[in-house]
């Protein structure tokens, strides 16, 4: 206590931020909330480029003949896309930047248990996205992001060594991102802080962590074969030489479907975090949210064959693949229906992330109905590679994960900055992009459902309607994500100082100055509170947040 | 503020650190994430082997028949005794007894080397019977007259006496003075290909009779035509079998590179007299990761080297 | 975690002592040469695959005696067992959802 | 020749096969149970955000933790649902992946980027595919070189080809007419011009067709459409030099230069040769990887083609990358 006021009174406080501006401060820093912001810029970067691809698809596909593009062109267009997408934006997008920054903090911590090991974890990330982005540059890739074999092994003709090992060498970023967490949030909570109290963001990525220490690896070998069998003409998965292609597709998906839920259970942690504090009460149903996302992580390792359905494995195995989807899809169901619970009764406010967390829910919904038709074996013999999976897939990682992303980094951008973004433009752009998007990716749905495959240049002409909405609506989408690029920076320079707590809550991380010091706390919070605690109990100094809320 | 910092003058204890009992449970937790990570890095390379080994047992058999099974188990042996001494350095870390820990990590990383050295004669011996799978990366023999006369007649086009004189010498050739069963031919390999130039008709024809083959093998080995054992569709899942050798066994020796080299900055940091009962995690975990390629071992050597073995020495099938 | 103190007594730390380390080494030891011996026999004549079962069961063996004895997991805490049942249990998973796909393609249909 | 059948409903595929209206009532049950969970959430959503919206800053919500009876009615509810539809997928699909014994069996190959069938009968077709109407029908399918996929979205039915392997489809067509042949799994450069058309027959017009009747087009019609649809000789061969193969506009009397250093004239048996042999004369500049057509081409189709080459001339070609007939 004596800490704080004497701090207090102080003119400018020492943060992580202030206290040291050489570049070498931020490149050898083991601070993990540099290296969040750092992670931050870098995936920016990342999603940028992606959504560059994103915008030459949608043009493409404006008309049915293949005119802006050579198919080849456009072939490398998709596959860039989803590499860059997937595996350097929403992979770390919200464990890397939001989790890393926060994480720590929320449960009291320093710092994760291996700072040195975080910080290598971004380099392995910076090395393996250049290499990635040396390989496009250089050519390209145009196997797809699933590289499939034996196209990939044998008769692609791009860059797909170099941009395997690109991936390969960011599995391992990922690996280590996801071991330090599991190893800090089973040693380095504060004293009081149980795992019946830890923030729900926590327990989503400990299930994450569990995915990427278990999936990444296989992955990552599987890329590493490819690679041989491309360059040493031998190997195990090209027919032509005795090998067998489905094997490259268990041990690919054993992984990337896996990976999926690395993309959503840390945007649904945000998503509880932001609907219980933004209803101001206690999450409903908090063990069942806790533990769903433990059984999404485990038992969506036992699911990876939907995606071979029609790939010639045995009809035994595709039975047994698709009853379990449908199981795995349940405890998805448990969360939506907490979340919606969580609203009864509560003090409901509707600020920026807010918007982003509701607008969540009903595209997770969608996205995830829609992976019901595709679990259902019978229906995606009819609609598997067609667009009603590339909509799925991006009601999904759209519509769920970046969603989610941007609701977190509105919620927490006061913390981690320590300035206030414009509300209005916060506003404005999530309706833009919630409308944006329904408009992009609803009509391919119906393109889908009429057959039209995916990874086409160019298509029948009787489909170009529904094609026209969808690029008018990804115009409206890009708009609606290139604004908070734009407010959010300048909020940087223009924006009002954000106070310790602005939205007056409970949780750990708004018990410390914004942004907060390198040590995280001024001394170690003992806590004695349950998550979401609004009540007198959490120990909060409500008196004096709200004073500093005024003053700010 | 300043009392934050008062735990930094016990040694060795990193700042993000309340005590030195968290960060040697982080350390050791951390480990064993690391090594799970591991398992499922070797485990895709496992799947592998599992899938074609189910399919292609003849052809496996007949691979793991040319690696050296005596060499195989010394090295295993090799290994167990160096987990066996990275054991006691442990054990003497937590004794503080600096001299014998340093004793121990030198016979460790002695053992260790011992077996990337039998590795690499394992390793030299296929290159020199163009065992390995990948074209022009064997030794190359130019063609010399009398040797191309005998012929090998697999992976070369052989003229149609060449065929026969192989096929009858697969049949009446002594199985059982050849030192494994099989038929081994001269070496003669012009493009440094994988030249898998040791029969295996008789063993899958002997499969046959006892009705041991799997649906893979009954096409995989045959023509489709002529309906006849054709020795060039065996050689190709006879190099898969090869494939996953030296993908699982270097993969596997680059693993104990990487721990030569932590047993390296372990010896320098023992040798300060770094390390006490007090302070012995960083001994500790790498021991784990030592014992751990251990462990991926004591399965490759079994699977790799032996398995299918008894198909030629047992006489029967 | 920091709430539950680790009782820290020496000779806890000792596990099994030079004699006991010597013991699971010969144990090793025996393994490896009884695996090397059963392999060049034919055991087929017990049931098929006797001789895979044999090889596997040995080696399995080996792995729980390092990973007891040798890593000390016998005195680990619950996490740690969790941690070293949970990779192999994950291993054994991929294992099983791949064979599933191959080894019924011929069981219905077709 | 036959126009494309459309769907009398709108943004409906049109359905052409027996099973067809199985996965379709399937879809609409999925629909169903999305619109009511869609509409459920979504209203509960609104209703709770109006009515407990912040009446006062930072007042905090009710004390309410959950309750174990709505937790288990919502994992029982959702659990249940979930095994009708797994259940409705299987026996849909148990249907469709099952062939019948008695089907005529059709052969097709995949190659980068025609598809390549065989009648019973042994007539031959390239990215096309003629089936006589309520009959059921066998494909026996592999590849050449990397994975492609059949899909045809009439039928709501699809499957892979896998190289080294054989995979089937079955389906037993309803209604005459003419419907899109997709390439539905990823497989390169040309891939979305690995497309062709189904035509489904009346059992008497297979019949005729079998016997090789021809429709009454002119022979440089006919050729361009061999060309542009059916042989997929547009996948390699564009209006410009981008192609794999050499541009043919313009090439009628022109003067080639040959990799073997040999300059021909380009007549029509010039043309005829490069069609049927094409390893015989290989252009300055390209691979020598057009694959033959001997076999594949009847000589009606060779005069087809080679009339609709001539017709070519100097002009620029239309786009053949258009997937339009
Ligand atoms: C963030 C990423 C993400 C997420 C979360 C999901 C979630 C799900 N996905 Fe998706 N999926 C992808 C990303 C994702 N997917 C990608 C990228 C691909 C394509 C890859 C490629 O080929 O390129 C793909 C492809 C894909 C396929 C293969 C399609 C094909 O190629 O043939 C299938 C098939 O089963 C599938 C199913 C599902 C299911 C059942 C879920 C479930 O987890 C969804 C669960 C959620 C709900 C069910 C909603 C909430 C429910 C309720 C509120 C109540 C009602 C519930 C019931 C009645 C059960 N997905
Ligand atoms: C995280 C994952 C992610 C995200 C966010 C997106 C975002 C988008 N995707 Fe993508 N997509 C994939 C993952 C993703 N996608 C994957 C995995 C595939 C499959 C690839 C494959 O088949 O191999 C795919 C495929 C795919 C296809 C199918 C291609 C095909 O099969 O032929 C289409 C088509 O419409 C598409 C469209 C879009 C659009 C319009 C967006 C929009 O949401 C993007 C909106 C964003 C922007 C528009 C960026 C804003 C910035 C600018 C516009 C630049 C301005 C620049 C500056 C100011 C510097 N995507
Ligand atoms: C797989 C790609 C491919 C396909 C399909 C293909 N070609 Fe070719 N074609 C080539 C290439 C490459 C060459 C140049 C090398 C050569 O002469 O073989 C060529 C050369 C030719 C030539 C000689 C051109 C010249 O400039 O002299 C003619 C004529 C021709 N093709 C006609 C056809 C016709 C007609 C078809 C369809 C029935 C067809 N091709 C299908 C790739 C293809
Ligand atoms: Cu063939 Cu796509
Ligand atoms: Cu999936």
């Amino acid at each position: 206590m004596e800490n704080i006021k004497a701090t207090e009174t102080k003119e400018v406080k020492v943060n992580y931020l202030n206290n040291g501006y050489s570049i070498w401060s931020w490149l050898f820093t083991k601070d993990h909330k540099r290296i969040a912001i750092m992670y931050l810029i870098s995936i920016s970067i990342f999603f940028l480029i992606g959504g560059l691809y994103a915008a030459a698809i949608r043009l493409e596909l404006l008309t049915p003949q293949s005119d802006l593009f050579e198919t080849g062109t456009y072939n490398k267009i998709f596959t860039h896309h989803g590499i860059m997408m997937v595996f350097f934006f929403l992979i770390p997008a919200i464990p890397a930047t939001l989790g890393n920054f926060m994480i720590p903090i929320m449960i009291g911590a320093k710092d994760l248990a291996f700072p040195r090991i975080n910080l290598l974890s971004l380099y392995l990330y910076w090395l393996g996205g250049i290499i990635t982005l040396w390989a496009l540059l250089q050519g390209g890739v145009d196997t797809g992001w699933t590289f499939y074999t034996p196209y990939s092994t044998t008769f692609s003709n791009s860059y797909v060594v170099a941009a395997g090992l690109g991936i390969f060498i960011n599995g391992f970023s990922s690996i280590l991102t996801g071991l330090n967490f599991i190893v800090t949030i089973h040693t380095m909570r504060a004293p009081g802080m149980t795992w019946f109290r830890l923030p729900l963001f926590v327990w989503a990525h400990y299930a994450t962590s569990l995915v990427m220490i278990l999936g990444t690896p296989v992955v990552a070998i599987t890329i590493l074969l490819v690679a041989v069998e491309r360059i040493a003409r031998i190997g195990i998965f090209d027919p032509a030489i005795g090998g067998d292609p489905i094997l490259f597709q268990h041990l690919f998906w054993f992984y990337s479907h896996p990976a999926v839920y690395i993309m959503i259970l840390p945007s649904m942690g945000v998503i509880s975090e932001l609907i219980a504090n933004f209803s101001r009460k206690r999450i409903f149903g908090y063990e069942f949210i806790a533990f769903s996302s433990i059984a999404i992580a485990v038992f969506g390792f036992l699911v990876w064959g939907h995606h071979m359905f029609v790939s010639g494995q045995s009809i035994y195995a595709g039975l047994v693949f698709s009853f379990l989807t449908m199981v795995v899809a349940v405890p998805s169901a448990i969360k939506v229906f907490n979340w919606t619970a969580t609203l009864y009764k509560g003090q409901v406010s509707y600020d920026t992330p807010m918007l982003y967390a509701l607008g969540f829910i009903g595209l997770f919904l969608i996205g995830g109905l829609t992976g019901l038709f595709l679990g259902s074996i019978g229906l995606n013999v009819h609609l598997t590679d067609t667009y009603f999976v590339v909509a799925h897939f991006h009601y999904v990682m759209v519509g769920g994960t970046v969603l989610g992303y941007l609701g977190g980094l509105h919620y927490w951008w006061p913390k981690m900055t320590g300035k206030m973004y414009s509300e209005f433009w916060g506003k404005i752009s999530a309706m833009l992009v919630f409308v944006g998007f329904n408009l992009t990716f609803f009509p391919q749905f119906i393109l889908g459902y009429m057959g039209m495959p995916r990874r086409y240049a160019a298509y029948p002409p009787e489909l170009q309607v529904l094609n026209i909405f969808s690029t008018a609506g990804a115009s409206v989408l890009g708009v609606g994500l290139v604004l908070p690029v734009i407010y959010l920076t300048l909020s940087l320079i223009v924006g009002k100082k954000a106070p310790a707590n602005p939205w007056l809550l409970p949780g750990l991380e708004w018990r410390t100055s914004s942004p907060p010091p390198t040590e995280n706390f001024e001394e170690t919070p003992v806590v004695t509170w349950e998550a979401y605690e609004f009540s007198e109990d959490n120990g909060l100094d409500i008196e004096k947040a709200k004073r500093e809320l005024v003053t700010a | 503020m300043a009392d934050t910092h008062k735990h930094h003058h016990q040694p060795g204890l990193q700042h993000q650190f309340e005590n030195m009992e968290q960060q040697q449970e982080s350390a050791t937790i951390g480990m064993w994430m690391f090594l799970v990570q591991e398992i499922m890095f070797f485990g895709g390379l496992f799947t592998a082997y599992l899938v074609f080994r189910s399919r292609y047992p003849m052809a496996f058999a007949a691979g793991s028949n040319h690696l050296d099974a005596f060499l195989g188990g010394l090295n295993t042996l090799v290994l167990i005794v160096s987990s066996f001494t990275m054991a006691l350095t442990v054990y003497y870390a937590q004794k503080s007894n600096r001299t014998m820990q340093v004793v121990m990590i030198l016979l460790t990383m002695f053992f260790g080397s011992v077996f990337l050295g039998v590795k690499v004669i394992e390793y030299s011996d296929k290159y020199n019977h163009g065992l390995i799978p990948v074209t022009g990366w064997n030794k190359k023999t130019p063609v010399s007259a009398e040797k191309a006369e005998l012929g090998s007649f697999v992976g070369t086009k052989v003229s149609a006496e060449e065929a026969t004189h192989g096929k009858e010498s697969a049949h009446t050739g002594g199985d059982k003075t050849s030192h494994d069963g099989h038929h081994e031919k001269p070496y003669y390999n012009p493009t440094g290909d994988f030249q898998w130039n040791y029969g295996g008709e008789d063993l899958v024809m002997m499969a046959k009779q006892a009705g041991y083959l799997t649906e893979a093998e009954k096409i995989g080995y045959f023509d489709p035509i002529t309906k006849e054992f054709d020795p060039n569709r065996f050689r190709d899942k006879v190099r898969i079998f090869y494939w996953i050798y030296f993908a699982m066994t270097g993969l596997h020796a680059l693993h104990m590179v990487v721990g030569l080299i932590i047993m390296s900055w372990l010896l320098f940091k023992a040798i300060q007299g770094t390390f006490s009962a007090d302070y012995y995690s960083p001994v500790e975990i790498s021991g784990l990761y030592w014992h751990f390629v251990d462990i991926v071992w004591i399965f490759l050597f079994p699977l790799l080297y032996l398995l299918g073995r008894h198909f030629l020495h047992g006489g029967g099938h | 975690m920091a709430d539950k103190k680790h009782k820290h007594h020496h000779e806890e730390h000792l596990h099994i002592g030079i004699p006991g380390y010597f013991l699971v080494f010969v144990a090793l030891v025996i393994g490896t040469i009884v695996t090397y011996l059963v392999a060049l026999r034919d055991l087929d004549w017990l049931f098929p695959g006797a001789n895979t079962l044999v090889a596997l069961s040995i080696a399995f063996t080996k792995m729980s005696l390092v990973v007891l004895y040798f890593m000390h997991v016998r005195w680990q805490s619950n996490l740690i067992w969790l941690t070293a049942l949970g990779g192999f249990f994950w291993l054994a998973i991929m294992f099983a959802f791949t064979m599933q796909d191959y080894l019924t393609r011929s069981v219905i249909g077709k | 020749m036959q126009q494309q059948s459309y769907s009398w409903v709108p943004l409906f595929p049109e359905r052409a096969s027996s099973f067809a209206w199985e996965v379709d009532a399937l879809y609409f049950y999925l629909v169903a149970i999305s619109v009511f969970f869609t509409v459920l959430i979504v209203a509960t959503i609104f209703y709770f955000a109006i009515r407990y919206r912040e009446k006062e800053k930072f007042k905090s919500g009710a004390e309410i933790h959950g309750s174990l009876l709505l937790e288990t009615t919502w994992t029982a509810i959702p659990f249940v649902i979930a095994m009708t539809i797994f259940l409705g997928g299987a026996i849909v699909y148990y249907n469709q992946y099952r062939p019948p014994k008695d089907a005529m069996e059709i052969y097709v190959v995949g190659k980068q980027w025609m598809w390549k069938m065989q009648h019973p009968t042994g007539q031959r077709e390239i990215n096309e595919l003629h089936v006589p109407v309520n009959t059921k029908i066998k494909l026996i399918m592999t590849t050449e070189d990397v994975l492609h996929d059949f899909y045809i979205p009439a039928f709501r039915t699809k499957a892979d080809v896998v190289p080294g392997r054989y995979t089937t489809l079955w389906f037993e067509a309803t209604k005459p007419g003419k419907y899109h042949l997709y390439c539905a799994e990823y497989c390169g450069l040309n891939h979305s011009g690995m497309g062709g058309w189904i035509y489904v027959m009346e059992k008497e017009d297979y019949e005729r067709w079998l016997a090789g009747n021809v429709s009454n087009q002119t022979p440089a019609e006919a050729g361009k459409e061999l060309f542009e649809a059916k042989l997929g000789c547009a996948s390699c061969h564009q209006q410009n030099d981008q192609g794999r193969g050499p541009t043919l506009v313009g090439l009628f009397g022109k003067e080639v230069k040959l990799a073997n250093g040999q300059k021909v004239i380009a007549n029509e048996e010039y043309i005829r040769n490069s069609i049927l042999n094409p390893q015989g004369q290989i252009v300055e500049g390209y691979q020598p990887i057009m694959p033959t057509f001997k076999g594949q081409v009847t000589e009606e189709q060779l005069v087809a083609l080679v009339a609709y080459i001539k017709s070519l001339g100097t002009q620029p070609q239309s786009n053949t990358m258009t997937a339009s007939n």
